[in-house]
């Protein structure tokens, strides 16, 4: 049974990264929107646009690896 | 279907094994390329700035004197004139972290930052350079960083404990965020390759098939060249960031 | 019991793409309006674009990726 | 079939980590708007999306305790 389970928990946890992916579009979307506003600043909004993907990814990544953890741990 | 299982590019292979009582010395295939790296930026530098460096820069002087500039302007932007005593160590950071993220793109080779306990040892000593910074420079005020300013007071005590919470899963975030970058990265590439590979086992026509996932993996790995400068450059602007807090609280 | 398991798992993970799909109707959302505010940037804006798409496609790449590790591996 | 059980939960608490990471898409991508909006205000801007990043991401760390209780308690 444990078999079954860990395969439903890793595939259940791997649902959080449907907010990752919507945290980073909003990101990006915000990014272009003010690059059109704005263009002189491209060269900063990039940086921190690229640091807000870097911190949207590491959540989603901390999800994964919980699943990688339920998948190969137990 | 699957020959070997997707995370067994990452087991470590113990080279030169010595046991110094019962304690595991060995030199493996992380500690081989953590060399590896550190020893091949260290040579680039020397060579390039062999008689102190040409007045026209060559290619490769050029690309050492971008890294560096880069470093320069990353810590002076973020941290300020009181980062600049901190900058050599922020530089070696970076570059290990780049070099040893770049090595592990070349198949066949081993990734060191693909393991947790490389990522999280880095992380937790950042971690407490930076809190025993803080303490040296500010004392015992240095705690008042728990509590933002111009938070009403009627909730410090709830404030309080967040922001220990979150100030201490810093050390753990910023390991996890490296390590899980670069393993998941490898481990889908390696997925995907493996899903071309036994594509082109399939009969006649649906050989071409293959093209698809091949074709996947041609554009994951652009995405990864850059996942890995993108990461070396997330943990040094991090560690910046912690160092800012620590040097001017909030 | 575990080859049903596997099925369950592998459909629960794919929920993720719900939140790439989301923030790539959000990235292209504000590329459009940023491109009728400012028509001249449409190159770069194009590009950047087009980066947001690949970032937020890599997300739901590693859900799949999830999705057939349960799938297949397993 | 506690074993199980405990897995399938943890699991469904990482699920959390979806609306932290849509949380620091927004805060990141208000940041960059803002900054495009008035740039002059960039360090203190800076300084308080840092703020709103590190609590959203406590609440994101308080769904992976709530999971690893779940895994490593029962």
């Amino acid at each position: 049974m444990a078999e079954g389970a860990k395969l439903i928990g890793a595939g259940c946890a791997t649902i959080a990264l449907a907010g990752a992916g919507a945290g980073i579009g909003i990101v990006f979307g915000s990014f272009i929107s003010s690059v059109a506003r704005n263009p002189s600043l491209t060269k900063t909004l990039f940086g921190y646009a690229i640091l807000g993907f870097a911190l949207t990814e590491a959540i989603a990544l901390f999800a994964l690896m919980m699943a990688f953890l339920i998948l190969f741990v137990f | 279907m699957f020959f070997y299982s997707p995370l067994e590019q990452f087991t470590i292979i113990s080279l030169i094994p010595m046991h110094i009582g019962n304690f595991y010395f060995s030199f493996t295939n992380s500690s081989l390329f953590m060399c590896l790296s550190t020893g091949l930026f260290m040579c680039l530098c020397v060579l390039v700035t062999a008689r102190g460096g040409s007045l026209v820069p060559t290619p490769w002087q050029s690309l050492i004197e971008m890294i560096y500039e880069f470093v320069v302007s990353l810590v002076s932007e973020q941290v300020g004139e009181k980062g600049k005593q901190y900058f050599p160590m922020l530089f070696t950071l970076f570059t290990f972290l780049l070099c040893s993220n770049l090595i592990g793109m070349i198949p066949y080779s081993f990734t060191t930052t693909s393991h947790f306990v490389v990522t999280f040892g880095l992380s937790v000593s950042v971690f407490i350079a930076v809190t025993i910074i803080g303490f040296q420079i500010h004392g015992l005020h240095f705690f008042s960083f728990l509590l933002p300013p111009g938070a009403p007071l009627i909730l410090s005590p709830f404030l309080v404990v967040i922001e220990l919470v979150s100030y201490v899963f810093r050390a753990i975030s910023l390991g996890v965020r490296l390590f899980a970058n670069m393993m998941a990265g490898h481990t889908l590439v390696k997925i995907l390759s493996g899903f071309a590979w036994s594509m082109l086992s399939l009969s006649g026509v649906l050989k071409l098939a293959a093209s698809i996932p091949f074709a996947v993996v041609f554009a994951l790995m652009f995405l990864e060249v850059g996942v890995a400068c993108l990461q070396a450059y997330v943990f040094t602007i991090l560690t910046c960031i912690y160092l800012n807090d620590a040097i001017h609280l909030h």
